[in-house]
């Protein structure tokens, strides 16, 4: 991020926010203690509202921020940021959040992928650990026979699905009820909710 | 004030950095174990002994499974375990190496977190004309983090008192959720236009040199401490593409 | 600072009606000139206008010209021309990368590339002159809202600004920090700055402004000076209110010109009493 | 059933955990169809008894009780929507996509009917004059009147305790009107009414009876007019001209002023 790299002002103030927002609603999810993280309710929303250039650049943050507080053995997932924006942002462009149905179509989809790409860098890098829940489902599917690579493939994308899908529902349910001055400001939001 | 938290915040950072890249490039169990160890040693001697605490926590689980998972299902050749049953042999290496790298990546990471200070850092940074964007990001984005927390805290008591029920079944506590999030997120979006307008009229998207108000001071011992954290990566490095 | 206006509009995206409709307008320095009107009216947006920010950063569209001394204003970032430019909810304002008071209000010397003893000695003084030296240790966001603002008027003061333009800048004092902006607002003007306030309260303002403009639905009502202008019918017929004595003057059916202080309404009741008696 | 003190503290103590005492015996309470006033400086601890009226903090020692019920053992949803509660910058508790919706979520919460729901939600907004704006996002409004529609959220399931928190801040003077027409009318209809403010022009208007704190204790409990001293607070000239003319209290609003200057 060099001089030359001309960020807007509005992104200079909507970065640090949905990185707040981030932190913030994993913080909301885990002291209301439900079974899911939606610790990506910013990088979706920011892909959307500003391109996924600006998503990942949310998701990056968030990464070197969450390193902070929780150590960054995990910073290798920062990938599946840049794949929840770009696949956030290509939802938008077609209408993805118009419908509750659509975003659940969408959710289940980049739930798959960003499960696919998390399983096969816990299986190389980790060797399937992850800490946290998806590694005792892992566990748990590995003592029943199944192959270490399917036991933490099937681990990943089911909570993935369940996670990220439930961010692009929740994501949906926002741009469907945003004011009209915020959909002013943000052209793609309008586009993304088929208005 | 420790020797960690007197050090420019460069220094506490490349030897962070240098050690994770170490715990990376290292290949044997026995280089990432020692490793380990002189993560600990270093933490404790800045004053950064916190991180190791930290660190164990957050490592702990992985350690476990990897034991569980290489180690007890790992594949053949099996060895006697003391307790009587088998262990994979390769498993087991794996996951001590493997659970020594990630110990150290957590540990150093953690300890630099507990000494790291963002207004010094930025301070740092425009005294040595780094872009200020990224800097301004960083401590920016953890200020925001704050009042996001604190907003959070205030409507969650805002909403109990119009009846929200935050507390009780599942399916409740899941029923709070638009309550307790849905107004940070357009709180967050409308106030993004007001705040894009103050980063314009207090100057902070000004393209010119800055004035570092209380630089952190660069003393010899930050240059000689960085560039040795240099020199033992590059050595490591060479020493593993020869071996 | 000097400020042209010439058939100035500006529009918000998404909105059809224009927020500023056709003004022209000169602001000349070394006085206080003060924007009222009804919500709405457009104060706010006149102010963006003539700071450059709108519609460079709020969006939408602007016609006409806005020029700062010769120079058109939609070009330039504010404070590096000399333009301190506060707006309406202190919180958000708050840089956000300041450990304390004290840095916070160093932050626009800062940002200028001015020198370090320059930086810290402008910094004092703001800070002095604010009253707020004994916040300097403090955390910016753990501030009440009055002290925020008053830390937000140091900071810009601290870069020595040539004009000022401020949205609401006495919404959250209380009555002693009211006083001590008042007083600063006319020693500014003194010094040869431009001041521009938008401003709700007519008491207030009363003692503060040289020039009083009533803005109704983007464009100028009334131009004059407020101690006329507040003790006529003319106020309440272009939206906007005029000081609480006048209002209840108005009210309890007196006739234009009305007492617009405390003390005269109570000096006209007494003696109305007095000689009814 | 509303108790004949909808609002009682004795003896109440409250400090922050190894703090110093905010609260340190405060001993009153709020009856039905009164307004009061808390008045004070920065600290005083004006908020923090605001808190314990709603269970969102508890005292450390002494009683409390909302409208009848003990907050002891009890959180701010058990007293909802008996109880309303105005943050400061209340419009951050906002999330419907339209005014409308907004308002109706206390009543549904309170499990009222569609059709009290609907009456009641119509009501309050035309108190308010926030009708012809009942389809708009209150996003979409100036912030003066989305504050507006804050307060008719949580007026709408007529709560018989309404505690306000600087209930006119950053209002223009048309807005701030209407929250005194109905601060009074629902003082006028039994309900009782506990706000913070540093508006005088709102406490002389809205309020009855003024309380004094300072250091966690009442210093004084009287006619809110008596707190209006041009030392802590501004007199506005309503209240100047009624002294001026010896108008008692009760009679000596601007309404009344008006008739009597004429």
């Amino acid at each position: 991020m060099n001089h030359t790299l001309r960020i807007s002002p509005r992104l200079f103030a909507l970065v640090p926010a949905a990185v707040a927002i981030n932190l913030v609603v994993g913080t909301i999810v885990k002291e209301l203690s439900l079974p899911v993280f939606l610790d990506t309710v910013g990088t979706v929303l920011v892909a959307v509202l500003a391109g996924w250039r600006a998503g990942a650049l949310v998701g990056t943050v968030s990464q070197l921020l969450l390193g902070l507080l929780t150590g960054y053995q995990y910073l290798p997932f920062v990938v599946i940021q840049w794949l929840l924006a770009l696949l956030a942002s290509l939802a938008g462009n077609r209408r993805g959040y118009a419908a509750v149905w659509r975003t659940v179509v969408w959710g289940i989809g980049a739930g798959a992928c960003c499960g696919a790409v998390s399983s096969v860098i816990s299986y190389y890098l980790f060797g399937g650990i992850t800490g946290g829940g998806v590694s005792w489902v892992v566990t748990g599917l590995r003592s029943l026979g199944a192959s270490q690579p399917m036991a933490v493939f099937a681990g990943s994308s089911s909570t993935d699905i369940l996670d990220k899908g439930i961010v692009i529902v929740v994501v949906g349910f926002v741009l469907r009820a945003l004011p009209r001055r915020i959909l002013g400001r943000f052209p793609m939001a309008a586009r993304a909710v088929g208005k | 004030m420790s020797l960690a938290d007197r050090a420019h915040p460069f220094t506490a950072g490349t030897v962070t950095l240098a050690l994770v890249a170490l715990a990376l490039v290292l290949p044997t169990t026995s280089g990432t174990a020692a490793l380990y160890g002189v993560t600990i040693v270093i933490a404790i001697a800045t004053g950064a002994g916190v991180g190791v605490r930290r660190g164990l926590l957050a490592v702990l689980p992985i350690w476990i499974l990897l034991f569980i998972l290489q180690g007890v299902l790992g594949d053949a050749p099996r060895m006697t375990a003391p307790w009587g049953g088998t262990l994979s042999q390769p498993g087991l290496q794996w996951a001590l190496s493997q659970g020594s790298r990630l110990g150290v990546i957590a540990t150093a990471s953690l300890a630099f977190a507990s000494v790291f200070d963002p207004h010094r850092f930025l301070q740092a940074a425009i005294a040595r004309r780094w872009p200020f964007g990224a800097a301004f990001l960083l401590v920016a984005t953890l200020d925001a983090a704050d009042r996001l927390g604190a907003q959070a805290r205030q409507l969650r008591e805002a909403q109990r008192t119009r009846g929200v029920r935050v507390t009780g079944s599942i399916a409740t506590r899941a029923r709070a959720l638009p309550a307790l999030v849905f107004p940070l997120l357009l709180a967050s979006l409308t106030e993004a236009d007001d705040r894009a307008l103050a980063l314009e009229t207090r100057g902070l998207m000004i393209q010119g040199p800055r004035t570092a108000i209380d630089p952190p001071q660069d003393r010899i011992v930050d240059h000689v401490v960085r560039w040795c954290a240099l020199v033992c990566v590059v050595l490591a490095i060479i020493w593993r593409v020869r071996s | 600072m000097r400020f042209v206006a010439r058939n100035l509009r500006v529009r918000y995206p998404v909105q059809e009606r224009w927020a500023v409709d056709g003004i022209d307008l000169e602001i000349a320095p070394g006085h206080v000139t003060w924007l009222t009107g009804a919500l709405g009216s457009g104060t706010s947006t006149l102010l963006l206008a003539l700071a450059g920010l709108a519609p460079r950063l709020t969006g939408g569209e602007r016609s006409g010209t806005v020029l700062a001394d010769n120079v058109d204003v939609a070009a330039i970032s504010p404070l590096s021309q000399g333009i301190a430019y506060l707006g309406p909810s202190p919180a958000l304002q708050i840089s956000g990368i300041a450990k304390t008071v004290h840095d916070e209000v160093a932050v626009g010397p800062m940002n200028l590339g001015q020198p370090r003893d320059t930086c810290l000695a402008a910094t004092r003084d703001a800070l002095e002159r604010l009253g707020v030296g004994h916040l300097a240790d403090r955390a910016p966001n753990a501030l009440s809202g009055g002290e925020t603002q008053r830390v937000l008027v140091a900071a810009l003061l601290a870069t020595r600004p040539a004009a000022w333009l401020l949205d609401e800048p006495f919404s959250a004092l209380d009555h002693a920090s009211t006083v001590r902006l008042q007083r600063l607002l006319r020693e500014l003007a003194a010094e040869g700055a431009t001041v521009v306030v938008a401003c709700d309260d007519a008491d207030t303002m009363l003692d503060v402004a040289d020039r009083m403009i009533v803005m109704q639905q983007g464009r100028i009502a009334l131009d004059g000076d407020p101690r006329d202008l507040l003790a006529s019918d003319a106020v309440h017929a272009a939206g906007a209110g005029s000081t609480d004595a006048a209002e209840l003057a108005r009210e309890a059916g007196m006739a234009a010109p009305r007492p617009i202080r405390r003390a005269d309404l109570i000096d006209l009741a007494t003696r109305g009493r007095t000689d009814a008696g | 059933m509303p108790a004949d003190v909808a609002l009682r503290m004795s003896g109440v103590v409250f400090r922050y955990p190894s703090g110093p005492a905010v609260i340190d015996g405060v001993d009153f309470g709020v009856r039905p169809g009164e307004a009061v006033g808390l008045f004070g400086s920065n600290g005083a601890g004006k908020s923090t008894l605001l808190r314990l009226a709603m269970a969102l903090e508890h005292p450390v020692a002494g009683s409390i009780e909302t409208l009848g019920l003990p907050t002891a053992g009890r959180g701010p949803e058990d007293f909802a929507p008996l109880a309303g509660f105005l943050f400061q910058q209340p419009e951050r508790q906002l999330f419907a996509a339209s005014v409308r919706s907004e308002c109706s979520l206390a009543p549904r919460l309170a499990g009222w009917g569609e059709a009290r729901t609907a009456d009641s939600v119509a009501e309050v907004l035309n108190d308010l004059g926030l009708t012809e704006t009942a389809e708009e996002h209150p996003y979409d409004l100036p912030l003066p009147r989305r504050r507006l529609v804050a307060l008719a959220a949580i007026l709408t399931a007529d709560p018989q305790l309404i505690l306000l928190d600087e209930p006119t801040a950053a209002l223009d003077v048309a807005s701030r009107d209407r929250v005194i027409g109905v601060v009074r009318d629902r003082a006028r209809r039994g309900r009782a009414v506990l706000a913070i403010t540093h508006d005088a022009g709102f406490a002389h208007e809205a309020l009855d009876r003024g309380l004094l704190l300072d250091q966690g204790r009442v210093t004084h409990d009287g006619p809110v007019r008596d707190v209006i001293d041009d030392r802590r607070l501004v007199r506005p000239a309503a209240l100047a001209v009624a002294l001026a003319l010896g108008l008692p209290p009760g009679n000596d609003r601007r309404a009344e002023v008006a008739g009597a200057l004429r």
